[in-house]
């Protein structure tokens, strides 16, 4: 999300699936699209069709690589210095979209006197504390005139899924700018300087890919640039579970803008997400530190004590952001309805402060610790839903055995799952390491509704918000997640209702007479929708977040959806697609707009770059953008608009100023607070790596935390000799993440019956293995055993002169199901990126060796 | 199965091109039945009318009429829904060999059947009853059809897919034939009728498989390899030994001695069953085109 | 039927008299001329694919609540029609023998699940939030000698949400997070 | 209409998608959980349980030249993984066609060779007679089964299963002729596009004469366990009775013969 989010102004996708058809080059890297997203990848295929070349970087040879024009094998790890050296190449030959960057870009901006580059300070920034561990972004900021009161910190608590302003670049007013991009301290030449060592030559050292190859690639993809042609990058999880995955988004993120493929068809970023409604799960989050519509959520201490502080604090002065006021005024009168009024802050403190890491890994191991340790509160019950983390989280041992801490436990699935068992029959359980009659957690599971059993959308990778509907009452006793939890909170406001304590007044005050229907007294999911879409004064729903006030007279419960009940037409259910991006399908946030920042695909002066990569356009007779989407800017701005004196909000942005969530209204090269590890990507090796960091003498992300400890022990880095092979997982096509919706479907089952390691030939012989054979693979969190799959599409590389072998775990096995197999997130550590706090599941180190305990087993 | 990845998988992966016959132990003691009722009905009806004994013609017929009697039950219970044996007689396929070789049988059947009670009823009943007739047209019938009953399981195996059948198919018909006429005539030797007649026949009979089997070993084609290679060769060659040579040698040096005779029957007879298993064992075995 | 007509239907018979080789219509069932695809007139639901976020169109025919068939939805833009082996085996997903369709329980230190009824274990639950919630809420918390607003639960946590839909997620963080003051929510979505 | 499935492997990304789709339409049991090691080929082949069956073939060439070049990929000849669904060839002169006794497999109004599902008493011996060894028996049923063709969609006019799934068009259906148009097409477009091992498969030449099931990949019939000169065994009919027939005149003139020469009969048993 930061990754997008701080360099465009939104965390989701630019574009649409639909559009990488009109791409002159695509570049997929970081994921399998073809194995991961093979519906999606159809448009892969016809663009490859019409002549685009399609390019795949992955340190395995997969069904996207045979499927690619060109495919380099990559170390998992070093993505940055492989795309931080396309960045040079096209700094070094000049081959960047001039005409673009200057007005739609900060390369322009001039950056303060005090900011210092890694290449001084040797891989730190300016403004690292080592005490803390953490930057202050102070001397990243802009030079201006006058700047606001700055207030840098970058709390701890706060995690990145934030709106991504920067406080000081959201009041920063008139920055210094040159056109012509000369300025030593400008953005452009801060930027050449930073990625002048990340040559082809350092690609072969530190990736693994030789010079040519990569210059080839270099080469294919920057000539998809201009107003003629343009290049799209698809990317997944491959990228983001790094220590580093932000600032690889971020990476990708400058490359488009300096080829200007960002807001134009066939081009932009398509972040490719895993799970049906990902997407939504961010925009109306089940996350610990935002609200609806990436609103922070307010963390404890004196910025949050009132309302007033808050917006203070939060909000900007120019963009679409300075409405944060209305927005949180309306999300606040969707909950407290009648309640919520202005003397009260319209019930904003009725909302808890975050005040720690309450992320998954955060309060997680918490729970693995003896409950109450060190005087924190000890979780006593954790609800599950929809999710499987005995096998689909890092350091599964670890989560499985923190379970067996808890009082109590509320599994939601369709199936059970190793979760909803883990003191029956988990590995911990069968090894006697936990003896279930000395689990005191007491264990609710329930049965899940499918999503052919309820009404309700999802929103899709991108951006996309689709109704399903209900065909057929779910099976027994099992029920939609809505109908548990308005059942539930029913029965708590009951029960509030009898307790007039502070604590209580927000579940009193919160609006929860749903209507239910149906057989099992289901609420009514519509309504939920309209309320999450907003209503105005007199009850009527609103078509739209402009109309959002910040007096309390209307209600919303997520800004960036209000819009899908346009005229009380659902549109999320909408199904009469028309043209290219199929408008009339659903409902696209925000506006229904399809590609966002579109405006980016007109000149400064309104008319389309070229014919053939036209989108929208200026429309003088009409006074009106018009064209194939709808504009991601205000309808009726001309091109030659300059904002008034004192202007503020979407006023304040120019007519020539594409990314409308941003202050400045130009795309973020340089991010200059937002960021916990820097405005600028720099590579670090992975927090477990075989080799050292040859591009600084700092080894990996300064600020990313490894939550070193016993349970979750580290290999030397780098170059820990009992572990030399680099270890990355991944997904198959046959199966679905954890494997509760593919490993008890028996066609899917028996496609992937087992679990396996991609291991090279080589690696095959130095170790003794045959093909099929049963191998043990090993890091410091614990060892598991697959069959090895011998094969050619994985390749030894040099490294440093040095041959380096890379093995490749598809991680969807578990103990239940039709087809079991270890569990391959045991070996994974728990590891938080600075930004999102997500672990490093893509590259870590292992050892290797044929498990004869296994071939002895068998021969008994 | 588990794959050793090698440079050149040929062909994929080992993995084979074609699917094996599933029949299993029915079919081939169906063929040797089958074989020896049409025979013995050819026999029972050329004796008849070439001086053959009353007696010899009224053993061989209720061999074709057991034969034809036991072929049915071997067939249906081999059949994955045996309750649907009818089927076979919804449609006559020409083309089909399975589809002439049922109606084939069904005609054998009651044409034999009717034979020998025919026969039955006639001497029963002093020769009064006017069955003479029926036995007549069925005893040519069932002649007529015992050629093809004894000979159309070797074109049903040639008319296949499977390589060492296919290439064969001009072979087996001759094959299954001899070995059908020598069972039907060492059947009757077992019953007592040991004549010169029926020794020469068993003579024609087991130079035939000598020939065939000579044919066999000395022919080069890559198609042979399952009737020559592993325990499939040795069954197929032990076939030949025990219904060419071996009879041959007893019938020409020994015809005198009864104990000769007797052996050369069992050998012919048990050479003329292991002929059918050798032969479909071999498709099964059967890898490649 | 009489025997005569059956006898009239008899394949053979209708080969002699359209002189056919046994593999055309002379040789077909009454099945098979009867042959309809399984979903022909059911009800269909317009659905979209629940495993990944490529977001395809999906049809769901279904007969007196039961599900007939899935496939994909050829008017989808995204999709148009077509589906991978995993949306593919939507159909198994909803209908496999593995469903869970009882709520089960497992009382501490139990070695196995016993069944519960749903109201009993929906009070339960709700017992248990509700007490849990009660033994560790915070109000407020000293700020540098100020007690501030804190309004937390950190006892109860929560995990889940990429694969269910907006509105489930929206009640969730609204009663969780708006009602009872849970602050540990958490779900796959770390990108 | 005449209809045919052209299943092109240059678009094939080896998902499986065939595979479930007709198992879920079809409701075709699981086939076995077993791993093979054989690339990403679970299912090994076509079968009474696998009606679709996507092949994957490493061609496992010496890499280092290929990536030194960045030379890998769906175009490339230094490295390929080359995927191709492969399914019941419906041919035109089909071997498990004219060798069905029961008349169960019977020629639809599309061209397609449908197994009667109520008619088939799993006698056997269509699966010696296809020569693409497509064809067997489940025995826990006992009858024959192989791809339908959709025979039941094809009648209302949708599309078979399989190609409706297929998420890259790799699996296309329609009118035979246009087919064979549009594959010819194809082949030179990838030649030109310097893909110049591209081939179509459609047995025309040989006794087959042609199937339902056309496909485009690159390399050799082999390479994909495929017969290079598949033969509908009806041609060996003709050699195979002609000698029946003369097995049956010497067995008539060798008995014939011995009676005759061997009377005035005088049996050993008198």
């Amino acid at each position: 999300m930061p990754g997008l989010g701080t360099t465009f102004g939104r965390g989701g996708a630019t574009t649409a699936q639909q559009d990488l058809q009109h791409a002159d080059a695509i570049l997929i890297m970081g994921s399998s699209m073809a194995e991961n997203h093979p519906v999606g990848f159809r448009w892969v295929i016809k663009a490859r069709e019409k002549g685009a070349t399609v390019i795949h970087v992955d340190p395995r040879f997969t069904r996207t690589s045979a499927m690619a024009d060109m495919w380099a094998p990559i170390r998992a790890g070093s993505d940055i210095v492989f795309l931080g050296a396309m960045v040079n190449h096209v700094l070094a030959n000049g081959l960047d979209f001039r005409e673009y960057i200057v007005p739609y870009t900060n390369a322009a901006t001039i950056i303060t006197r005090d900011f210092r580059d890694t290449e001084e300070l040797d891989g730190l920034f300016s403004g690292w504390d080592p005490a803390t561990r953490s930057y202050s972004a102070e001397s990243w900021a802009y030079e201006a005139e006058e700047h606001a009161d700055l207030d840098t910190a970058q709390e701890d608590v706060r995690g990145g899924h934030g709106k991504d302003q920067g406080d000081d670049t959201s009041k920063i007013e008139h920055p210094h700018r040159d056109p012509t991009l000369q300025h030593p301290r400008c953005v452009f030449q801060i930027l050449k300087r930073h990625y002048t060592r990340y040559t082809p030559e350092m690609v072969e050292q530190v990736c693994g890919v030789p010079r040519d190859a990569f210059l080839r690639i270099a080469d294919a993809f920057c000539r998809a640039s201009g107003p003629e042609r343009t290049g799209a990058i698809c990317y997944a999880v491959g990228w983001t579970q790094h220590s580093t995955g932000v600032q690889i988004i971020r990476t990708a993120a400058i490359l488009q803008l300096l080829l200007g493929n960002v807001g134009r068809p066939g081009g932009g970023i398509l972040a490719l997400r895993g799970h049906a409604s990902i997407q939504g799960s961010t925009d109306i989050p089940t996350l610990y530190d935002i609200l609806p519509g990436y609103i922070p959520m307010p963390a404890f201490g004196a910025e949050s004590s009132s309302l007033p502080d808050y917006l203070r604090k939060h909000s900007s002065n120019a963009g679409w952001w300075s409405h944060l006021d209305a927005f949180l005024v309306s999300l606040l009168k969707a909950w407290y309805g009648d309640k919520a009024t202005a003397d009260n802050d319209y019930g904003f403190g009725w909302l808890p402060r975050i005040s720690g890491d309450h992320s998954h890994f955060g309060y997680w191991l918490q729970m693995a610790d003896s409950q109450g340790a060190g005087g924190q509160t000890p979780i006593e019950g954790l609800f599950v839903m929809g999710q499987n983390p005995a096998v689909g989280a890092p350091n599964a041992r670890l989560e499985r055995r923190a379970m067996a801490n808890l009082k109590w436990l509320v599994v939601r699935e369709l199936v059970e799952t190793e979760t909803a068992t883990f003191w029956l029959d988990s590995p911990e359980v069968q090894r006697g390491e936990l003896r279930t009659e000395e689990i005191g957690t007491e264990v609710f599971f329930f049965a899940a509704a499918a999503h052919a059993e309820k009404d309700g959308c999802f929103t899709n990778t991108q951006r996309l918000l689709q109704w399903h509907e209900k065909a057929v009452d779910a099976p027994g006793d099992a029920r939609s997640e809505a109908w548990f939890v308005y059942h539930l909170g029913r029965r708590l406001k009951a029960r509030a209702a009898l307790d007039g304590r502070p604590r209580n007044d927000g579940l009193r005050a919160l609006t929860w007479d749903y209507a239910t229907g149906g057989r099992h007294a289901e609420p009514e999911i519509d309504a939920v929708l309209r309320e999450i879409n907003g209503h105005a004064a007199d009850g009527a729903v609103i078509d739209g977040f402009r109309l959002l006030q910040n007096d309390g007279s209307t209600s919303c419960g997520c800004w960036i959806y209000s819009g899908v009940y346009e005229a009380g037409r659902n549109r999320a259910r909408e199904r009469n697609a028309t043209g290219a991006y199929g408008h009339g399908w659903g409902y696209s946030w925000p506006a229904d707009r399809r590609i966002l920042y579109n405006r980016a695909s007109a000149r400064p002066d309104g008319t389309p770059w070229s014919e053939r990569k036209k989108l929208i356009w200026w429309d003088e007779s009409k006074r009106s953008w018009v064209g194939n989407d709808n504009p991601d800017f205000s309808r009726d701005k001309a091109p030659d608009y300059v904002p008034p004196e004192g202007a503020s909000g979407d006023a304040a942005l120019r007519g020539d100023a594409p990314f409308v969530m941003h202050p400045d209204g130009v795309g973020w090269i340089w991010v200059a607070s937002g960021l916990k590890d820097g405005p600028l990507p720099a590579h670090y090796e992975p927090l477990e790596s075989p080799v050292r960091n040859p591009v600084y003498s700092r080894q990996d992300n300064p600020a990313a935390d490894p939550k070193k400890r016993p349970d979750n022990a580290y290999a030397d880095s780098p170059g820990d000799p009992r572990y030399p092979h680099v270890l990355t997982t991944y997904r198959l096509t046959e199966h679905h993440t954890a494997g509760g919706m593919s490993r008890t479907l028996s066609h899917l089952a028996e496609l992937q019956p087992e679990l396996f390691a991609e291991i090279s030939p080589e690696l095959a012989s130095e170790i003794g293995a045959r093909n099929g054979e049963m191998i043990t693979i090993a890091t410091p969190r614990g060892e598991i055993q697959a069959r090895a799959l011998v094969t050619p599409r994985m390749r030894p590389m040099t490294i440093n002169g040095r041959t380096l072998h890379q093995v490749g775990l598809p991680y969807h096995f578990g103990g239940r199901g039709l087809v079991k197999g270890d569990v391959v997130n045991d070996l994974v550590a728990i590891s938080q990126e600075p930004n999102v706090r997500i672990m490093e599941a893509k590259a870590l180190v292992c050892s290797v060796h044929v498990s004869t305990s296994y071939v002895a087993r068998k021969h008994v | 199965m588990l794959v050793e990845m090698t440079d050149d998988l040929q062909p994929y992966y080992g993995f084979p091109l074609l699917k094996r016959a599933v029949w299993t132990w029915e079919i081939p003691s169906y063929f040797f039945v089958g074989g020896t009722a049409g025979a013995a009905a050819l026999i029972a009806a050329v004796a008849r009318r070439s001086g053959g004994s009353d007696a010899l013609v009224r053993d061989a017929r209720w061999i074709a009429a057991a034969g034809a009697a036991l072929s049915p039950p071997l067939l249906i219970s081999d059949l994955g829904r045996p309750e649907r044996f009818l089927n076979m007689l919804r449609v006559f396929k020409i083309q089909s060999p399975m589809s002439v070789g049922v109606w084939t049988l069904v005609a054998f059947s009651s044409a034999a059947g009717a034979a020998a009670f025919a026969d039955l009823a006639h001497r029963t009943s002093g020769g009064k009853l006017p069955v003479r007739i029926v036995a007549d047209a069925s005893e040519v019938l069932s002649a007529a059809t015992g050629l093809v009953l004894s000979t159309y399981t070797g074109v049903l195996l040639g008319a296949t897919a499977i390589p060492v059948w296919s290439r064969n198919a001009r072979v087996m018909p001759l094959h299954f034939g001899a070995s059908s006429v020598g069972a039907a005539v060492s059947t009757l030797e077992l019953l007592g009728h040991r004549t010169r007649a029926l020794n020469r026949i068993g003579i024609g009979a087991s130079l035939a498989e000598t020939a065939l089997a000579l044919y066999l070993e000395t022919r080069e084609d890559e198609a042979l390899t399952p009737l020559r290679d592993g325990t499939n060769g040795q069954l197929a060659r032990a076939a030949s030994v025990l219904s060419g040579p071996l009879p041959l040698a007893l019938r020409i040096l020994a015809s005198r001695s009864p104990t000769a005779r007797r052996i050369a029957a069992l050998s012919t007879i048990s050479g003329s069953l292991l002929t059918r298993v050798a032969w479909i064992q071999a498709g099964k075995a059967d890898k490649q085109p | 039927m009489t025997l005569l007509s059956r006898l009239a239907r008899w394949p053979v018979i209708e080969q002699l008299r359209t002189g056919g080789d046994g593999t055309g219509v002379e040789a077909m069932s009454d099945a098979t001329h009867r042959l309809k695809p399984r979903n022909a007139g059911t009800e269909v639901s317009r659905s979209v694919c629940p495993f990944c976020a490529v977001g395809c169109g999906q049809l769901i025919f279904h007969r007196h609540g039961r599900v007939v068939s899935v496939e994909g939805d050829p008017a989808s833009p995204i999709s148009e029609g077509h589906l991978c082996p995993k949306g593919a085996a939507t159909q198994e997903l909803l209908t496999h023998d593995a469903r869970a369709t009882r709520v089960k329980y497992r009382a501490p230190y139990s070695s196995a699940w016993t069944e519960l009824d749903l109201e009993t274990a929906m009070e339960m639950v709700a017992a248990r939030v509700w007490d849990s919630r009660e033994r560790y809420f915070e109000e407020t918390r000293d700020h540098d000698g100020r007690s501030l607003p804190l309004m937390q639960c950190a006892s109860i946590a929560h995990l889940g949400g990429a694969t269910l839909d907006n509105e489930e997620n929206y009640l969730i963080k609204k009663l969780f997070t708006g009602g009872l003051g849970i602050v540990a929510i958490s779900n796959q979505a770390r990108i | 209409m005449i209809t045919a499935f052209l299943t092109d492997s240059t678009l094939c990304i080896g998902c499986k998608a065939c595979e479930v789709a007709c198992k879920e339409w079809n409701a075709v049991p699981a086939d076995g959980f077993t791993f093979t090691g054989a690339s990403y080929d679970n299912t090994a082949g076509l079968g009474h349980s696998t009606w679709r069956h996507v092949k994957f073939i490493e061609r496992a060439i010496d890499l280092s030249g290929a990536v030194a070049s960045a030379d890998a990929g769906y175009a490339s000849n230094a490295f390929r993984w080359d995927f191709s669904s492969d399914v019941c060839k419906h041919c035109e002169n089909a071997g498990c066609l004219e060798a069905c006794p029961t008349g169960s497999i019977v020629r639809t109004e599309f061209g397609g060779v449908f197994i009667q599902p109520d008619i088939c008493n799993g006698c056997g011996y269509c699966i010696v007679a296809c020569p693409f060894g497509v064809v067997d028996r489940r025995p826990e049923d006992g009858r024959a089964f192989k791809c339908t063709f959709c025979y039941d969609r094809q009648k209302v006019g949708l599309q078979p299963a399989c190609a409706t799934a297929c998420p890259t068009q790799s699996i296309q259906f329609g009118e035979i002729g246009a087919l064979r148009e549009k594959a010819a097409h194809r082949v030179d477009e990838l030649r030109a596009r310097g893909i110049d091992d591209a081939v179509i498969y459609d047995p025309r030449d040989t006794s087959v004469g042609g199937t339902h099931a056309l496909f485009i990949f690159r390399g050799k019939p082999e390479d994909y366990n495929l017969p290079s000169a598949p033969e509908v065994p009806t041609v060996h009919l003709k050699p195979a009775w002609q000698s029946a027939a003369a097995a049956a005149g010497m067995m008539l003139a060798g008995i014939a013969f011995a009676f005759l020469s061997t009377r005035p009969e005088r049996s050993a048993s008198e």
